[in-house]
């Protein structure tokens, strides 16, 4: 499968899962055009409703926060009915994050999300910081996670992205990112938090400036190995320089999470700047 | 209860700055300019300030906002240093330039009728009961102010709020000045007296808590401003979860910083808090 | 193997490899007594010497450092002449980290190492964040490790610790830790900076107190799963606190790095208070 | 030339105070004390600070020391804004406490006997020069400085070296003060007429360099004070590599704070700086 057929990879800038609220909380802070053609990954939704973990659940370390949130979400039912709609009106862009215990409810969430009016794709998160906390599908190798990529592309219309959002873990990366673009990636998230604890031990996920060096790292083995996989960057971006990091290290874009938590205009200051580049940029067809 | 509209709303993200800071007791009273806030400011809601060099952001009450002054819109905020973004805050001079995100989160709920209130505030978080009371007044409301503190020197000054409440009544737990002991000792007796229908409560959980359970008791209303920590303020991280039994009697956590911070206090599920 | 048969883990505050000059320059910034009981482990030490990278090689990011140093250092035989028998003087108890691009170099370095005077124990790198561009025998997987331990341990004297020092990946840490104890390593230091990528993609490693809740997860998993294997933390020890978590969370001690670089003096500091505990606290045997 | 020996040796990690703080030009001068340091100062070693928030240390010129003061012993420095770090110590007020550690690196060499002297500064970098100058002076050496920046606001007063100094030569790029035009275009002229023994230079590497190589053609000494990003300064990292000449003759990298910042100016690798 090329990844032409895949559907288009999104860009140059998008909220990272989990760090836009229910994407309403973001509307204050965007510009005159609101949500208005915004790439906006959702929170990772699952089948039923979670309350999420005990507080705390985001703590500071130096450079970042330390999370354990427990993927809050009500549930692919109640997200359809509010949630998606309310997105769709705005004309946000909606990349809708999907998290499973097994591959069947991977397969089961993208067949559902498929007839869902106004999905613009999905972004499969298989590399969660704590999955055995979460309650997740443990992608341990990564034929696992190409396995769920697998099953999600299966049910979902080729002409749409489903985006692989890998752990940023430098020993596995490349053979993840060519393992789920062969499996039907269109392109590779590359990465979400970093397995990390809090100080009393707890398994948590460590975001923000810190962990950029990290990913970035990613990014770059990936494109020298692979230089025909599409990458976005995710992992502490949150000014122009980091941005820029990521895309001259070879990512067609990047993802911001933490950033937004600092500073809610982060998305739509960084898209002022990089939108108009990356438009007059023809898109490399690999 | 229905929530008041104004324009204009939301909140809006700006660089503010330092315009003037005083010690008062133990605390730090910093003014900042923050253009856009104070119009959409309601008592209850709050800000979030960025601290140097800290991902998370720091939340703070509104004391006061001003419309306009010499330095443009500005609102007040009282600082108690308790860990380093509290410390940087504190220490920062006039003229420091901090974003600051407001107004935040939803606001006490303001009675329709001129009800008699009591408003039971503890420590810093006080701060948000003066301009409930002015509001009030102007509703013409009956106020009954408690101010209380674990001492003299973190009682926020009641001697403005004395145009706006009937009463004020100050507790300290050391007895340094007013009455000795503290909100749970004399909730009770200062709600009879007062013969409120609504009470307000901001302050930490056990004095929230013994308000809220006093209003139950005398079949008055309650509206409480729970401090979670919030890491974000704005929403977008749902990392402040606040545990409540929602109007459909079943429980959920609901987001802290927007769905609170102030919430009806027999809505809040404290033993799991 | 028992780990009391292959000597007794050092402890509580170690100076971590490559952040201690050549030991010298710590002199200054110790306590009355000096170095003597200080418990150091060089910079990695190989076969022939090194100059090093060229600069920038340590940049600084939010909450830590990212470097490529490279391994400057005089090589074994000029180690041995001037380094080492000044440290033995001064009464460190050293650790010579040792480094090599083959197995063979680090069973020359270790058979070498067992005959000079005054060496307390070895710490073997196998878990450098950029191994192919240091130039050193690459652990992809943990009996990769495990096998360079085995080789060490067979020509170093059982009365005496060899520690191996890993990546802090959690994906693989539990298993490289199990390894490498089977293999002979009296405790395993969880972990050596994070692959990371200086900003224009060049590969390095991160350390500081970025990394800490990374390690600190590390340490947490090892501890859980194999209760009996020793292990020392390192990542981010900075002050009493984040020292505490490591001691918390099972590891028999601490190394510190990127903290000395910032405050000379954080070892004497440390040491002088969790020092004193550790002589009282019977130690555990596994 | 042999090294200068005293006691008490070596370097200590102090908490320092800013004790006085004033803009001069484009520069910050800030007075830190900092017990234990100016005793051990030698002109051409540094002090390293640490800067709130980050991880790498700042290295830092000392202008000036003062064994006793008000507040004790105190050393003064220039910080010209570079980057965050520059900024933030540009920006503390008097009474903030900092970290320092020296005084660090190799001094400047002292001849032994009373020969004569060409010393070559640009920009903040001429700092250590001065208290060099005076110690030059004590020891009967006849001393000709050269204070050189791109304007008049990077330029050095160097009106107190007009005790130790015989003459004072100022340049600035633009001309705006002294005369017009850089170290490079000046330095051979500046060596004959001085009559120099021994050149000493202190600023960026096409300054170090320039001199070098005039005091190589005029068979005099050079000693240069490098500047290479030093993370720790206290030669504990390995991070700042200096590629000289060995007295072997063999190719080598120290550290240019251990075994620099001062090194002969015959000896540095220039193109591999
Ligand atoms: C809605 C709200 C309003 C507040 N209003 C005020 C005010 O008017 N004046 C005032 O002095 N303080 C106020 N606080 C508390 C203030 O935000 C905390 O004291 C502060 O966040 C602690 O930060 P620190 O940097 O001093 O401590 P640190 O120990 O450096 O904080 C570390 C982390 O823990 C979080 N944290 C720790 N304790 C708390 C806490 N009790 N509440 C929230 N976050 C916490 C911080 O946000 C930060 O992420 C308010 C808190 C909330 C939630
Ligand atoms: C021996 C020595 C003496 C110095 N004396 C002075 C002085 O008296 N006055 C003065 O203003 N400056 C001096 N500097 C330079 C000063 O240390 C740098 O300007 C400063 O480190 C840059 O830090 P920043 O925080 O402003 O920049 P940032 O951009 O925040 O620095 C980021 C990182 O790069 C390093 N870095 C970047 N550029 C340099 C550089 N040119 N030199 C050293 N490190 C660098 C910093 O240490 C830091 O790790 C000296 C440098 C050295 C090596
Ligand atoms: C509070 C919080 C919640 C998150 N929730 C999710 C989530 O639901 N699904 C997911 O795939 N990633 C989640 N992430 C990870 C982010 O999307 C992002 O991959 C990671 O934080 C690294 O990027 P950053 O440094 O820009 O935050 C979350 C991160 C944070 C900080
Ligand atoms: C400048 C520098 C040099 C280092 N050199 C070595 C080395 O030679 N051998 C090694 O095993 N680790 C080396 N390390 C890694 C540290 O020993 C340590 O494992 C890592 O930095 C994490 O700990 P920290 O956060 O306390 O620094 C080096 C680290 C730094 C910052
Ligand atoms: S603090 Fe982030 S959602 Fe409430
Ligand atoms: S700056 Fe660390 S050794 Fe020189």
């Amino acid at each position: 499968m090329s990844a032409a057929r895949l559907g288009s990879v999104p860009g140059p800038v998008m909220v990272a899962a989990g760090c836009g609220g229910t994407g309403r909380e973001l509307l204050p802070y965007a510009d005159q055009s609101g949500l208005d053609g915004l790439d906006l990954v959702t929170r990772s939704i699952t089948l039923d409703a979670r309350s999420g973990g005990p507080g705390p659940r985001v703590v500071e370390v130096p450079g970042g926060l330390v999370n354990a949130v427990g993927l809050p979400n009500p549930g692919l039912e109640h997200f359809l009915a509010t949630e998606l709609p309310w997105l769709v009106r705005a004309g946000a862009r909606v990349f809708v994050s999907v998290a499973g215990a097994t591959m069947g409810e991977y397969a089961d969430l993208a067949r559902r999300l498929s007839r869902a009016p106004g999905v613009a794709g999905l972004e499969v998160n298989v590399g969660a910081p704590d999955e055995a906390g979460a309650g997740l599908f443990e992608v341990r190798e990564p034929y696992h996670a190409a396995s769920v990529i697998a099953a999600v592309r299966r049910e979902f219309p080729t002409d749409r992205p489903v985006l692989a959002k890998l752990r940023p873990d430098v020993s596995r990366i490349v053979e993840g990112a060519r393992a789920c673009h062969e499996a039907g990636a269109t392109a590779v998230v590359v990465g979400n938090a970093v397995p990390a604890a809090f100080a009393d031990g707890r398994p948590a996920g460590l975001s923000g400036p810190a962990i950029s060096p990290i990913a970035l790292r990613c990014v770059a083995e990936v494109h020298r190995a692979l230089p025909d996989v599409p990458t976005i960057g995710c992992g502490g971006v949150h000014d122009l320089a980091s941005a820029r990091a990521f895309l001259d290290a070879g990512a067609r874009g990047v993802q911001v999470g933490t950033a937004l938590l600092n500073d809610p205009t982060t998305v739509a200051r960084l898209r002022a700047v990089l939108l108009p580049d990356h438009l007059t940029t023809p898109e490399e067809t690999p | 209860m229905p929530e008041e509209r104004g324009t204009p709303a939301g909140p809006v993200h700006v660089e503010g700055e330092v315009v003037a800071t005083k010690r008062v007791g133990a605390y730090r009273h910093l003014t900042l300019a923050a253009p856009g806030i104070p119009e959409r400011f309601r008592a209850g809601s709050f800000v979030a300030v960025t601290v140097a060099g800290h991902v998370a952001r720091r939340a703070l009450w509104v004391h006061r906002v001003r419309g306009s002054s010499a330095f443009g819109p500005t609102l007040d905020v009282v600082v108690q240093v308790q860990g380093s973004g509290t410390a940087w805050l504190a220490a920062q001079p006039v003229g420091t330039r901090i974003a600051i995100t407001g107004p935040l989160g939803r606001a006490f709920a303001l009675p329709k009728e001129a009800v008699s209130c009591l408003l039971v505030g503890e420590g810093y978080a006080a701060a948000p009961l003066f301009p409930l009371a002015e509001r009030l007044r102007e509703r013409g409301c009956a106020v009954s102010l408690v101010v209380s503190a674990p001492d003299e020197a973190h009682l926020l000054s009641a001697l403005e709020a004395r145009r706006s409440a009937r009463s004020v009544t100050v507790l300290t737990a050391d007895g340094s000045v007013g009455q000795r002991g503290g909100v749970p000792d004399h909730v009770d007796e200062l709600l009879r007296r007062s013969d409120a229908d609504v009470v307000y409560a901001a302050g930490p959980a056990v004095v929230l808590r013994s308000a809220a359970a006093a209003a139950e008791r005398a079949g008055a209303w309650s509206q409480v401003a729970v401090e979670v920590p919030t890491p974000c303020g704005t929403g977008l991280c749902h990392g402040c979860p606040l545990p409540v039994v929602g109007e459909d009697g079943v429980d959920r956590v609901v987001r802290a910083c927007t769905e609170g911070p102030v919430v009806r206090g027999d809505r809040v599920r404290w033993d799991h808090l």
